[in-house]
Formats: C-alpha cells, structure tokens, sequence
C-alpha cells in the first residue's frame, strides 16, 4: 500500500473534518427533538464517512473506496425515504414529530 | 448466490401477483420461492467461498442459507394469518420479507465489506417497514421510528468503523484486511478504533447490552407475524456476520478483543434475564430472553472452529417461532402474559408444543436447546471458563422466567374451552416440536 | 435324632406358633390358641432337655451363610453347649410355665390371640439369643427381644385412660434398649476389628493362641459389652425402665422382665468372660455398677405400694446382685442366681397376677390384705416365693445368695458390707408386701372383697411348679459342707461345658467361714422376719398415705427422683435443641435464606428494568456511551500491553 | 433395548389412551416393565455387561449388574406407586400417567447408560415430568415453594454440567471405561473442582445438610404418588451416580480431598435430619428428616470407597426405597381418609382400623432397622464402616439408632394409640394391604440373605478398598 504524496500531510485534516462532521451528527441525533433533525443529522454522519472513504482513496490512490461511496449515497438515499415514510405514518399517529412523545414503549 | 436471485425473483414475481388480491396464491409463491432458494442452496452446498482456503473459517456456507430459508417458512406460515387480513397488501410484505431474506443471506457469507453493508442494510430497511404495518397503531409507529433511527444510527456507526478499517488496512476485501492486519498493522489505533466500531455495529445487529435499546420497544411494537420473523432471521444473519466478518478480520488480535466480548455476554445475560422476570408483555419479556441468547451466541467468538452456533441458532429459532404464534393466539388484540393462564389447556398442539419450546428455550435436554448451549460451551469453556460459570448462573435465572411463563400457561383452567388452529398454524407448531425433539439424533 | 435337627425344631416350634396364630389367631378359639402356643413352647423344652442330656463339649449347628466377604464371614450357626443350653432351658421351662399361667390369665382379653403371637415371637428371639454362636446372631435376638418387649409392653395400648402411658412405656424401655444396643453395636465393631470374627471359640482360640492383646481394646471393648449389658438388665444409669415396663401384662412382667430378657446381660457377660478376663479395670466398673444397683434399688423398693412396682425394683436390686458376682468374675454364681432368680421371681409375679387377677385389676397393697383366706394356694407359693428370695435358710434364694455373699468377702469387704445392707432391705420390702398383702384386714371395700376369687388351676398349676421349683433349686449348686463328692455340681457342669469358664473357677471358702456366713445371713433373714411380722400383723401398721411419709421414705417413694432428674439433664435439652434446630436453623436461616436470595436476585429487576426509558434520545445517547466504554477498554487494553 | 425403550412407549400410549382405561393401564405398563426387566435379568450373568447402541453419538448404552439392580428397583417401584395408588383419583389422570412412565424413562436411563453426557441428559430428563406432576397435582400454595426445589436441583444440574463439559474437554473421552482409564489425577486442582461440581449436583438431590430446605416442604406439598417417587426412587440416582460415577473416575486426588468434607455433611445430616425430626408434627415432614437421616448415612458411606460397604450401600438403598414407599403409602392412607396429616390431630387409630395398626407397625419396624430386616444389615455394616474409618464419627452415626426410635416410634404411637380423635377410619383396602405385605417380605427377605444382593452387585463395584 504505496501512499499517494501529493497530499500526504494534509490527510489528517481531512481527516479531522470527517470525525468532527460524524460528532456533529451523533451528537445532533442525540440531543435534537424533531424527526426531520434526527433524519438530517444521521445523513451528516454517513456523509462524514463518504467525506472519509474519498480522503483514504485518494491517500492510497485506488478507486473501490469512491465506489463504496457511491453505494453509500444510494443506500442513504433509500434510508431517508423509508424514514421519511415512516415519519409520516407515525405524524399520522400522534399528530407530532417531536421524538420524546414517543415513549409509551417502555417498561 | 443463485438461491439470492431465486429470492429476489420471487420476490417481485409476489409484487406483481399481489395485485390479485388472493393472499393464498401470494403465500403459495413465496413459499415456493423459499423451498427452491433453499434447495438451490442445498445443491450448492459445494461451492467455495474465496475464504474457505483459510483455516478458521466456518465451512458451512449452504447450511445456514437452507436454516434462513426453513426459518422464514416457519415465520411466513406462522405470520400467515396476520397477513392475509388485509389482502391488498399480502404480497407486499411477503416479497418485503423475501428481499430483506436476501439481505440477510448476503451478510451470513459477505466476502466484501461493501457487500457486507449492503447485505446489512438490504436486510434492516423492508424490516423498517414491516414493523410499521400496523398502520393504525401508535406502538407500531413508535416501533418503526425507534428501530428506523436506531438502525441508521448503528449503520453509520458500523460505515465509520469501515472506513476506519480501509484506511488502516487500505482494502475492503476481507481477505485482504485480513492479511494487511496480521503483519502487525493490527496494533494500529486505526484498526483497532475501526475494530471497536464495527463490532459496536455488530453488538447492536444481534442485540446484545449495551446496543440492547431497540430490542423490546420495537419487539413490543411489532406485530407478531414480522416478531416471528425479526426476532429469528436477524439474530441468525447477525451472528454469522459476526463469525465470518469480525471473527475472520480480527483474528490475530484475538487476544485484544476476547475479554471485551466476555465482559458483553456476561452483561446482556444477566440483564437479559433479570430483566425477563418482571415483565408483563410477553413480546417484552421474549426480547429480555432475545438480548440474554444473543449473549449467549457471542461465546460463538472463543472458538469459531469447534463451535456449532447453527445448533444453537436453530434451536432458538425453533423454540422461538411456536411461542410467538401461540402468542398470537393468546393475544390477538392486546399484549399481556395474563392472558397466557391456562393456553396450554385450550388444544393439545398448543399444550406439547408450548411445554417443549419453553424447556427448550430453558436448555433442558434431551431437546434441541440443551444441545445448542451445550455445544456453544463445549467450544468456549477452555478460553473463556469463568464467562461461562457465570453465563450458566445467568441461566437458572433465565429457566426461572421461563417456568414462570410455563406455570401460567398449564395452570387449569375452571371452564374448558377449546381454541381452534389453522392449518398453517398448527403445521409450524408440529414441525417445530418435532425439531426441537429430534435433536438428539442431529448431533 | 442329631443335635443339629433337634436345635433347628427346637427354634421352629415357636416360630411356627407364632406364624400359626399371627396369621389364623383371630378365628381360632382361645382354648386353641392357648394351647398351641404353651405347648410349642413345651415342646422345645423337651427337646432342650433331649440336648441336655447328649450335652458333650461344644458342638456349632451352621443353619446359613448371611454374608460373606474376603476377610469377614457371617453364618447364621448356633451352638450347643451347657451355658446355651441352661439358658434354653430356663426360657422354655419357665417360659411354657408362664405360657400356661396367662391361658388362665389373659382369658378375658379381647388381644388374646395377639399376645400370645408376640410371646412366641420372643420366645423364639430369646432362644436367638442364647443359642447363637457369634455375636452377629446374638445381635439379632438381642434386638428381637427388645422389639416384643415394646410390643409386649404396650400391649393394652388401647385401654381407656392407660393407653398412651402404657404406649410410651413401651417406647421408654425400646429406646433404653436401643441405647444399651449402641454399645453392643460398637463392641462388635471393635471385636471385628480386633479378630475379623464374630465366631465365640474363634475370638476364644484367637485370645488363648496369643495372651499378648490386652489392655486398652479389651476395656473398650468390653465396656461397651458392658453398656449393652446395663441397657438390657437394667442396670445403673438405664434401670428406668423397667419399672415403667410393669404396665405390660402381668405374665409379661414374669416372663420378660422377671426371668428370662433382663438375664441376657449377665449372659452376654458369661459368654464373654474370656475378653472380661483381659480387662480387670472393666470388672471392677461391673462390680461397683452392681453394687451401687443393687443397693439403690433396694431401697427404692421399700416404699413402693405397687405390687408389681415393689417386684420390679426387687428385680433390678437382684440384677445388681448378679452384677457383683460377675464382676469377681464368678460367673458360675451369677448364672447360678440367675436360675434360681428365675424360678422366684417368676413365681412372685405370677402370684402377683394372681392377685391382681383376683382384685379385678387392683394392684394397690393399700386396698389389699387378708388375701390369706381367700386365695389360700396363691398366698402359699407368694409366701414360698417371699421366703426365697429373702434368703430364708434352705431355700433356692438362700444357697444362690450365700455364693455370692461369699464371693465379696473373700475379694472385698466393703462390697460384703453393701450386700448385707441390700440383702436386708430386700427382706424388709419382701415381707413388707407378703404381709401387707395377705395378712391384716381386707382394705378394698366389701363389694370388691365379694368378688374376689381364687384362680383356676391353670393359673394356679404353674405357681405350684414354680415354688417347688423355688424350694429345691438350690439343690443344684449345694455348698461344699454338705456332702462333699456331688457338691457344686453347677459349677462343674457349666465350667466343663462352656468354653472359657473351663480356666475360670469361683473360689469356695473354707467350710469354718461358709458355716460362719449361712449362720449371720439366716439369722439376719429371720430378725427381719420376725420384725416384719411383729410390725405388719402385731402392731397391723399399714402402707402410709404420700403425704405423712417422713424423709427417706418420701425419698424412697420417689425412686430418687432419677427419672426427673434425667428429664432435666438429657430429655428436655434434646426436645429445646430440636425445636430450635427445626424451626429456628431449618427453616429461617437455611430455607427463608434461599427464598431472600433468589428474591434478591430477582427483584433486581425493579432496578435493571428502569435502563429502558423508552426515549430514543437516552438510546441514541447510551448507544455512543457504550462506543465510549469499547474505546476506553482499548486505552486500558494498550496501556496493559506495553 | 426394549428394556430401556418401552416406559417411554407406555408414555406415548398412556398420552392417547382415553382417560377412562388409563388407570388400568398405568398398572398394567408397570407390571410389564416389572416383568421385562425381571425377565432380562434370568438371563443375565452377573459377571458381563451389555452394550446397546441406538447410533447416537452422546449416548450409549450398557448394562451390568449394578445397572440391573437399580433398573429392577426403579420398575418395583413404579410398579408399587400405581399399586398402593390404584384407588387414589391422580392414577385415573392420563397426564400423570404419561409424566409418570416418561419419568421412568429417564430413570432408567440415567441408571443403564455408558456415557457422561448420557448421564445428564436423563438426569435432567427426570426433573421435567416431576416438576409437572407436583406443579399438576401437588398442592403448592405459591409457586415459590415449588421453585425452591428447582432452584436448588437446577444449580446443581448446571454445576454438573459444567463438570461434564470440564471432563469432555479434559479427556476427550465420554464412555464411562474411557473415563476409568484415563488418569484425572495429573490436573491435580481442576478434578477437585470438577468433581466439587458433580457433587453439588449429588448435594442437591441426596441431600445432604445444608442444601436439603427443599425437601420436607416438596414432600409435604407433592402428592403421595409424587412423594414416594421422588424419596423412593429419584434420590437414589444420586447415589448411584456417586457409586457408579464421580467416585471410581475421580478416585484419587480429588477424592481425597472430597472425601471428609462430604462424610461430615452427611453425619451432620444423620443426626440433623433425626434431631428436628423429634418435635415435628406433620407426618410426612418427619419422614422427610428421617430419609435425611438415612440418607446421609449411606452417602458417607459410599465416601470410604469401601468394597464391602458398597455392596452393603445398595442393600440399604433398597430398604429405603421399600422404607420411603410404605412410610409415605401409610401418610398417604392417613391424609386421604382424615385429610390431616398432623398427629396432633390424630388419634386412637389402632382401634377402628386394626390391620392398618398391624402393617403401619410393621414398617415402622423396617426403618428401624430391626433384626430381620433389610435395614438392620445395611445400617450395622455402613455404621461399622464409618466406625472403621473414624472412631468418633462411627458413634455420632450410630445415634441414629436411639433417634431413629425415639421419632419413628412417636410418629406411629401417637395417631395409632393416642387419645381417641377419629373414631371412623376405613380400614385397607386389598391393593394397599398387598403393597405392604410385599414390602415386608422383601425386606425380610434381604435381611435375611443379603447375600444374593451383594453377591450379585459385587462385580461391577470394582473400587480400591480403602
């Protein structure tokens, strides 16, 4: 695994970015009440790892990690319209977004 | 490979007969689709994963694709009735489940960590979907919320740990990660962190503490039919994941990663069973039991050579299935383990098949639980001994949530009434009975 | 017929009695019943006496192997020699005797057909006993007996205000027994470890071939033997029993605890005089034991107004006797009185029965006197029975006293002392109750006094034999100063036939000190007499009330207060330890402490079950706290590595 | 071969039967067993051993002469239960009768098969019809009471089973002659431990001291039919698998260090069990203690590994087998003609029900080991044995001959002698009068010659005299 120079030491900021993007979105999911947040800030984490997967490529100078990225978006994709959908059924429930209403499932 | 587009076919094909409305006719196909999936894979039981030159790896790859396929009958013959009320529909979540089956055979046997995540997520989204079918119902709702965002959450999660793995290791082939790792690059934080991760992600597909939280919300929320098929399928994808991925990257830092998984099995079966005992809903009280087998399933890691988890995976759907569908005749409208006193009165199938599929949840032997656990021990007893005493003290708690439900069920009832069963129905209950019995002769 | 096959008939009859009247006894009439047991019981008798006069030596019958292992054989085989044989013949002559007397007896009981099966029974366990050859068959009569004396015992168990007492006097003397047999338990074991045989001749051969085993073993092993002997003679500290066990039948009374069961001590001692022999220490345990019995019960007796009650001490007091002799190692003596014991107790408490038969079941002597008149032939034997075993001149009593009266002054002179005190408290309570009995006004009311009746011969027969019996039974082992040549004729017969006792012989004084002895103990027998009937029918003093007795005689009337005492020291503390083991130990501690485990373990998920707080955000956010535990385990793991 | 399998078959048959001819069934599939082991055993020689395979992997088959023994004593017994049971409503339920012929199945498995992992599976096999059958026809107030008897027996089961794993991985062996052969000896400490493990389980189910709490509570609240299986038979695969077993393939080492701790439990069983036993009041309490007692005895006596006193232990098994099923039988008749078992309460029996006086009494003599009995054998050579071994310990168990009497005899005077309180009492009935009299003449009958026994066992004891 030959690495690539031409950007070699500025691996790390991307790098940095990448995490820094994924905590952003892990600690959104944790904190945020509506849906629709919920739903945008797990996209962020996914997208912090495609921003990831690219940087590596490019660092190691082969390609199967920008197709992986690719599938991620696809994949991302199909998952935020099943949870769009999903969202909708349970607005048509209790009439609310706001996640914290949903705890009747407890013990 | 060929039974996976056996699946998918059939899958669509169900799509589009779905719009004849005849709930019969769309289970019929699906159950074919199964049968021939499942023999497909029987008569591929020759071919060679790319991973089967290494040593350590678990060479039974058309196994475990013939028990999904026999699951998933069991649970779409178990589910029948629910999904043929409403007829518009049955197709759709016949083929849902046909296609999140081929999900889950693509990550029982990944040899790609893209396909791997593929697998994973082919597997989770339909069943995001089939939580929510009872479009009615605020608990389903919730269901599906709960497990849609904790499931993205943990993909991403796992994602993270791959792409932590690619950098360190700079491939997704398992192989070659593999290899890249056991010079030495295993020691990296890279690879280790990404170790961490991915079994985070792992940890949370098969439910085991502490990734456990969406185990008995969505269970609850879930109607039985898709229960029967979540509660078996994922666990058993899940587990062989772990085996065939994790197990075979990390090998070399065995040593690294062994107490970590001992410290989460001892954790999720006593949680897992304490928890069990206070329960009031039976759908709760089989997602505590869940969380502790899953626990149970991980001593699979000690030893992937001598461990037998398709016995153990088997058995536990098989003892699984017969208790969600007499669920489902206890409970057809709301959930509660009150209305389990005296099922087993109501009709004789009902009665053997409840008493077998709870001591053989409980592992009494000679039945095919006993088996499963004791295989699982035999292989872990040398590597991770004091797991396993303490696994075996989690278990007389675990026994006691089971004679507890046991107790209820054969209490006499005062008046006799008798409960019909429907053909599918009874078919499954027989056909697990007869599995969990003739264990004896399997092993 | 060979000995063999009369020994084995000689067992069979009484078994076949009982068999025969356990299995058809509720449809047979009484006059069947009777008869076949009296006469099973005859019938060995004779045989007993067809093998008394073949008597040679020592001949061993081997009936069966019961186990047999490598280095240990246990045979079911009796042996035939003088002293098994003796004893044979007192149980089955005495004992048939008895058998004839409760025909008579018993006949208005509804248990009729019952009590006879159970007498047969012991007669057969009893025959167990002596006739054996090893310890092992011994072991098995030894408890035999035990069993139908409890039976026996609590034979009335159903009597309206009686019952439970007689019940739980039954269950006294099983359980003294049982501890007496403990002893004999561990003596075997510790006969077993020393010689690897339970045979009699085998240990005799073993202990003659090397006289080197002595000291410590032997006294363990004896005092064991010893315990076993105090549990079955009543002995010091088990002689509680036997008063207690007069609530049996009064042939019962005769039989068992008269005769014949209470003897098997002072036979198990005989027939192991060759390992008592070894352990002098042990003797002189025996002879003070004796001593100490004999006295105490003595004066026990003094004051009891229990007909069967005054017998019963007179029969533990005579035990002790026996004890003495043993315990000089006179074993000849002791068996000797054991004989003539035998035929005077028997008769005293047959008469007693007589008696009480005739009473309609009043044995208080203070309802009782001039008994004389109306039961003339009880009266006379009773008067025969008294005479004898206060040791008026010439009677059976007198000779078999003497020895062992001359034993201890030849040995010690403390122990003489003793006995002569004993032997004339033995005489006070003896003639006490003669007179009180027969003599005097009738003190039961004249609606009982017409009642009373004389028994019928079946009943008066076997008194009659009996006190003939009494009178001439010293005949047997006379003195050297009578004519010299067959003198001591018991002596001789048991030594030469009896293995062991050949080496033992019992010293006899020189005629100046014997004559001197006959001479103060006659004159002591007779100042007593003459005293008793002075004070009893003269003066006509009677039994006193309880409550104006004086100190020693509401002593004596206590029997010591032992049986409250043994309350206070060993019953009651075993009834606290149970009742604090079981309800405190068993059930608090060990039970209620498994059910607060298990609770414990599983209410814990009261606790565990709040994790699950059904808000996604709490799931999201333990979801990352565990992927922060995963990343410190890797800190911790690396900096443990390096 | 049919031996083993046909229990399992009456189960199968009783499960369909109609509930009208189970009864009569029940009696007759035991007396077939009965016969067919009696059968098998005239042409069987003492000196050689069957080998059965049905073409498992985890489980073989093979029978000798201790195997015999046991398997002949488990059919009497379950023949006795049905019999002395025949009038009692629970016989007529078919699920008793199918749990009932399932259970000795497991019996009789545990006690013919040849391999570690055999042993449990039918050890445990055993615990699941008795648990429906106390849970179905005990009469357990709450379920903790029950439970209480599972936790216990499920502890020790899963201690076991982690020994027979211990063993598996040690040896690599699961024949019980492979495991003779191979030397535990070498792991020095991990045998101890696995044997610790396999004696727990043996604990449990004997039981000894501290973990016996479950039994008078499980004996009083079970049914009679329940009780005598449970003390007649089921305690006895304890012993069997301490005979057989943990102690020729742990001999050595962990035997040794195993030993003194276990004869300790079991004399403090002796006199425990006998002690509390005085001052109870509920009959079947008492001999709950009392087969503590007896029990205790015999483990510590199979602890000295003594030839003799192994051969002499299985005469005493089974005179307490014949001692628990007439005991129990009697409690039984009391409870279900007066509904009490207190003898508080009881009274003057012995006068409107004779020959039950007579056959009580009768029994009550057996356990206590009177001459002439089988008890009297067993109780002098285990007592001697143990005497041999340690003085004083020999003494502590030779009390329970005094205690033996002192509560054996209060338990039977007082009901049958006592002040009169139950005036009506239907006297025996044939099949209850049959059962005692066959248990008294076996008794007899090997307390006379227990050498047919012995001689008959002594060939597969084959363990160093100590």
């Amino acid at each position: 695994m030959q690495a690539n120079m031409s950007i070699g030491t500025s691996l790390d900021f991307f790098l940095f970015v990448a995490i820094a993007l994924f905590a952003i979105g892990a600690i959104g999911a944790m904190t945020r009440k509506n849906m629709i947040v919920l739903l945008m800030c797990i996209e962020l984490m996914l997208n912090a790892v495609n921003l990831m997967l690219v940087t590596f490529s490019t660092y190691y100078g082969n390609g199967d990690a920008q197709i992986f990225v690719f599938f991620t978006m696809v994949v991302a994709a199909a998952e935020a319209t099943v949870g769009l959908s999903i969202i909708i059924m349970a607005y048509r429930n209790l009439k609310s977004i706001d996640i914290d209403m949903y705890n009747q499932l407890k013990n | 490979m060929d039974s996976i587009v056996i699946l998918f076919i059939t899958g669509l094909l169900g799509l589009f007969v779905g719009m004849r409305r005849q709930a019969v006719l769309s289970l019929s196909i699906s159950i074919l689709g199964l049968i021939f999936a499942g023999i497909a894979a029987y008569f591929r039981g020759t071919y060679i994963s790319p991973l089967a030159s290494y040593s350590g790896y678990i060479p039974t790859p058309s196994n475990v694709i013939i028990l999904l396929c026999v699951v998933s009958i069991l649970a779409v013959l178990g589910g029948f009735q629910r999904y043929k009320q409403d007829e518009e529909h049955t197709g759709d979540y016949l083929s849902l489940l046909l296609f999140s089956l081929c999900g889950a055979i693509i990550l029982a046997q990944p040899n790609d960590m893209m396909l791997f995540f593929i697998g994973l997520e082919i597997l989770s989204i339909p069943i995001y979907v089939l939580v929510g079918i009872e479009k009615g119902s605020a608990t389903s709702a919730e269901a599906a919320v709960k497990y849609f965002f904790t499931g993205s959450f943990a993909s991403a999660i796992i994602l993270f740990g791959i792409a932590l793995l690619y950098g360190a290791t700079g491939s997704f082939q398992i192989i070659e990660i593999q290899s890249n790792l056991a010079i030495g690059i295993w020691q990296s934080p890279m690879a280790m962190l990404g170790s961490l991760f991915l079994l985070a992600g792992f940890v949370f597909k098969i439910g085991a503490v502490p990734f456990h939280f969406w185990g008995p919300d969505v269970y609850q929320g879930a109607s039985n039919a898709v229960l029967m098929y979540m509660s078996t399928i994922v666990k058993i994808a899940g587990i062989y994941a772990v085996l065939n991925v994790f197990g075979q990257i990390f090998r070399d830092s065995y040593f690294f990663w062994i107490d970590l998984i001992a410290l989460i099995i001892v954790l999720s079966m006593f949680y897992g069973y304490i928890t069990a005992w206070k329960q009031t809903s039976f759908k709760r009280l089989l997602a505590y039991s869940s969380i502790a087998n899953a626990g149970l399933m991980l001593f699979a890691l000690s030893d992937i050579l001598n461990s037998n988890i398709l016995l153990f995976v088997a058995a536990y759907s098989f003892a699984t299935i017969p208790l969600v569908v007499i669920n489902q005749l206890a409970n057809p409208t709301q959930d509660a383990i009150a209305n389990w006193e005296g099922i087993a009165w109501k009709n004789p199938l009902v009665g053997v098949a409840l008493v077998i599929a709870l001591f053989s949840l409980a592992g009494i032997p000679p039945l095919a639980g006993f088996f499963g656990k004791f295989s699982l021990l035999l292989a872990a007893v040398p590597h991770l001994p004091y797991a396993a005493i303490l696994a075996l003290v989690a278990s007389v708690v675990g026994v006691f949530v089971y004679l507890r439900l046991l107790i209820l069920a054969l209490k006499k009832p005062t008046v006799q009434t008798k409960q019909s069963l429907s053909i599918e129905q009874s078919a499954v209950l027989l056909l697990t009975t007869l599995g969990s019995l003739s264990a004896l002769y399997f092993i | 017929m060979p000995q063999d096959l009369t020994l084995i008939l000689l067992l069979s009859f009484p078994l076949l009695g009982f068999a025969i009247n356990g299995i058809f006894g509720k449809q047979l009439p009484k006059m069947v019943i009777g008869s076949i047991a009296t006469v099973a019981v005859f019938a060995s008798f004779l045989l007993a006496t067809s093998l008394f006069s073949r008597l040679d030596g020592t001949t061993i019958v081997n009936l069966f192997n019961v186990l047999d292992f490598e280095n240990l054989q246990i045979n079911a085989s009796f042996q035939i020699d003088a002293l098994s044989i003796w004893m044979t013949l007192i149980i089955t002559g005495v004992g048939s005797l008895i058998h004839l007397f409760s025909i008579g007896y018993m006949s208005h009981d509804e248990g009729f057909y019952k009590f006879f099966t159970y007498l047969n029974l012991f007669i057969f366990s009893m025959l167990i006993l002596v006739l054996g050859s090893n310890y092992f068959v011994l072991f098995f009569g030894w408890e035999g007996v035990g069993m139908c004396s409890y039976l026996l015992i609590s034979f009335h168990y159903n009597d309206a205000q009686k019952g439970i007492a007689n019940s739980l006097a039954g269950r006294k003397a099983f359980i003294m027994n049982r501890i007496g047999d403990v002893g004999l338990l561990v003596a075997l074991f510790m006969i077993i470890g020393q010689f690897n045989t339970l045979e009699y001749t085998k240990i005799g051969h073993l202990i003659e071939s090397n006289k080197a085993l002595t000291g410590g073993a032997m006294f363990f092993i004896t005092l064991s033997l010893f315990i076993a002997a105090t549990g079955k003679s009543a002995q010091i500290p088990l002689f509680t029993w036997l008063p207690d066990a007069m609530a049996g039948p009064t042939p019962v009374s005769a039989l068992i605890h008269a005769a014949t069961m209470v003897t098997a001590g002072i036979y198990l001692t005989v027939r192991s005089n060759f390992l008592f022999e070894l352990a002098p220490f042990t003797q002189n345990i025996i002879l003070y034991t004796g001593l100490a019995t004999t006295l105490f019960a003595a004066f026990m007796a003094l004051r009891q107004n229990d007909i069967k009650k005054v017998l019963a001490y007179s029969t533990v007091s005579q035990l002790g006797l026996m004890f003495v002799a043993l315990g000089f190692g006179a074993y000849t003596v002791a068996l000797f009185h054991v004989t003539t014991h035998a035929f005077f107790k028997a008769l005293l408490f047959l008469g007693s029965g007589s008696v009480i038969h005739g009473m309609h079941e009043e044995q208080d002597i203070r309802k009782m006197g001039g008994l004389a008149k109306l039961m003339p032939i009880t009266h006379f034997t009773f008067l025969i029975g008294t005479m004898a075993i206060s040791g008026i001149p010439f009677l059976s009593g007198f000779f078999s006293k003497d020895e062992i009266m001359a034993q201890a002054l030849h040995h010690n002179t403390f122990a003489y002392i003793v006995l002569v005190i004993a032997v004339t408290m033995t005489a006070v309570y003896m003639f006490r109750l003669y007179f009180l009995t027969f003599h005097g006004e009738f003190r039961g009311g004249d609606q009982l006094k017409s009642k009373v009746h004389e028994s019928g011969p079946s009943m008066t027969l076997p008194l009659i034999i009996l006190a003939i019996l009494s009178i001439f039974g010293g005949l047997l082992n006379l003195p050297g100063l009578f004519f010299k040549n067959s003198a001591h004729w018991f002596d001789h017969f048991l030594s030469a036939g009896t293995f062991g006792l050949n080496h033992i012989h019992p010293v006899h004084l020189d005629f100046a000190t014997s004559i001197q002895l006959m001479i103060f103990a006659s004159i002591v027998a007779l100042s007593v007499l003459i005293w008793a009937y002075l004070n009893y029918v003269k003066k006509g003093n009677i039994a006193k009330d309880d409550k104006d007795l004086n100190g020693w005689e509401r002593l004596s009337a206590a029997k010591l207060f032992v049986d409250e005492l043994y309350n206070v020291l060993i019953v009651n503390p075993i009834l606290a330890i149970s009742d604090f083991t079981g309800k405190i130990i068993d059930i608090k501690l060990l039970r209620n402490g498994v059910y607060a485990l298990a609770d414990g373990v599983l209410n814990s998920a009261n606790i565990s079950r709040k994790w699950q707080s059904g808000f996604l955000s709490s799931y999201l956010f333990w979801m990352v706290f565990g992927l922060i535990i995963f990343v410190a385990y890797y800190i911790l793991k690396i900096s443990v590595w390096h | 071969m049919a031996l083993i399998l046909l229990p399992l078959v009456f189960s199968l048959i009783a499960w369909l039967l109609p509930s009208a001819q189970t009864r009569l069934f029940g009696l007759i599939g035991t007396t077939i067993n009965l016969f067919a082991s009696l059968i098998s055993v005239y042409g069987f020689d003492a000196q050689d051993q069957l080998f059965i395979d049905l073409g498992l992997r985890y489980v073989h088959f093979s029978l000798d002469s201790l195997s015999y023994t046991m398997i002949i004593l488990t059919n009497a017994v379950f023949f006795m239960v049905y019999l002395s049971n025949f009038k009692q409503e629970i016989t007529s339920k078919k699920r008793f009768s199918a749990l009932a012929f399932l259970m000795q199945f497991g019996l009789i498995g545990v006690f013919s098969t040849n391999s570690i992992l055999g042993f449990y599976i039918f050890w445990e096999l055993t615990l699941l019809p008795i648990f429906l059958i106390l849970y179905w026809f005990g009469s357990f107030e709450k379920p903790k009471a029950l439970l209480q008897f599972f936790l216990y027996t499920l502890l020790g089961s899963l201690a076991m089973l982690l020994s027979v794993i211990g063993l598996l991985q040690l040896t690599n062996q699961q024949t019980y002659e492979a495991l003779l052969a191979a030397d535990l000896n070498a792991h020095g400490a991990t045998s101890i431990w696995l044997m610790g493990g396999f004696l727990l389980a043996f604990a449990v189910k004997i039981p000894l001291f501290p973990f016996h709490t479950w039994q008078a509570e499980t004996y009083t609240k079970a049914p009679t039919a329940g009780t005598m299986l449970l003390s007649a038979i089921m305690l006895k695969m304890a012993l069997f698998g301490l005979l057989k077993w943990v102690l020729p393939i742990f001999d050595g080492v962990a035997t040794e260090f195993w030993r003194w701790p276990i004869i300790t439990l079991g004399l403090i069983g002796v006199v425990y069990g006998a002690l509390i036993a005085i001052k109870q009041q509920d009959l079947k309490t008492i001999f709950a203690y009392a087969s503590l007692s007896h029990l205790g005895l015999i483990a510590a006596a199979l602890m000295l590994q003594n030839e003799i006193t192994n051969q002499i232990a299985i005469v005493q098994i089974v005179n307490h087998s014949i001692v628990s099923i007439g005991l129990f039988l009697a409690a039984g008749i009391i409870e279900s003609r007066l509904q009490t078992r207190d003898i508080t309460q009881l009274g003057g029996i012995a006068k409107v029900a004779p020959r039950f006086a007579f056959w009580f009494a009768a029994i009550t003599f057996v356990s206590l080991s009177v001459p002439f009995t089988a008890g009297f054998i067993g109780e002098f050579f285990l007592i001697k044995a143990i005497f041999n071994a340690h003085t004083l310990s020999g003494i502590i168990a030779a009390t329970t001959l005094i205690f033996g009497a002192v509560y054996m005899l209060r338990a039977y005077q007082i009901p049958m002698f006592g002040p009169t309180k139950n005036s009506v009492f239907e006297d025996l009935s044939w099949s209850e009068i049959l059962v005692f009299a066959l248990l008294i003449i076996a008794a007899i009958y090997l307390g006379l010659s227990p050498k047919c026994l012995t001689d008959f066992v002594a060939t597969s004891i084959n363990q160093p005299t100590l």
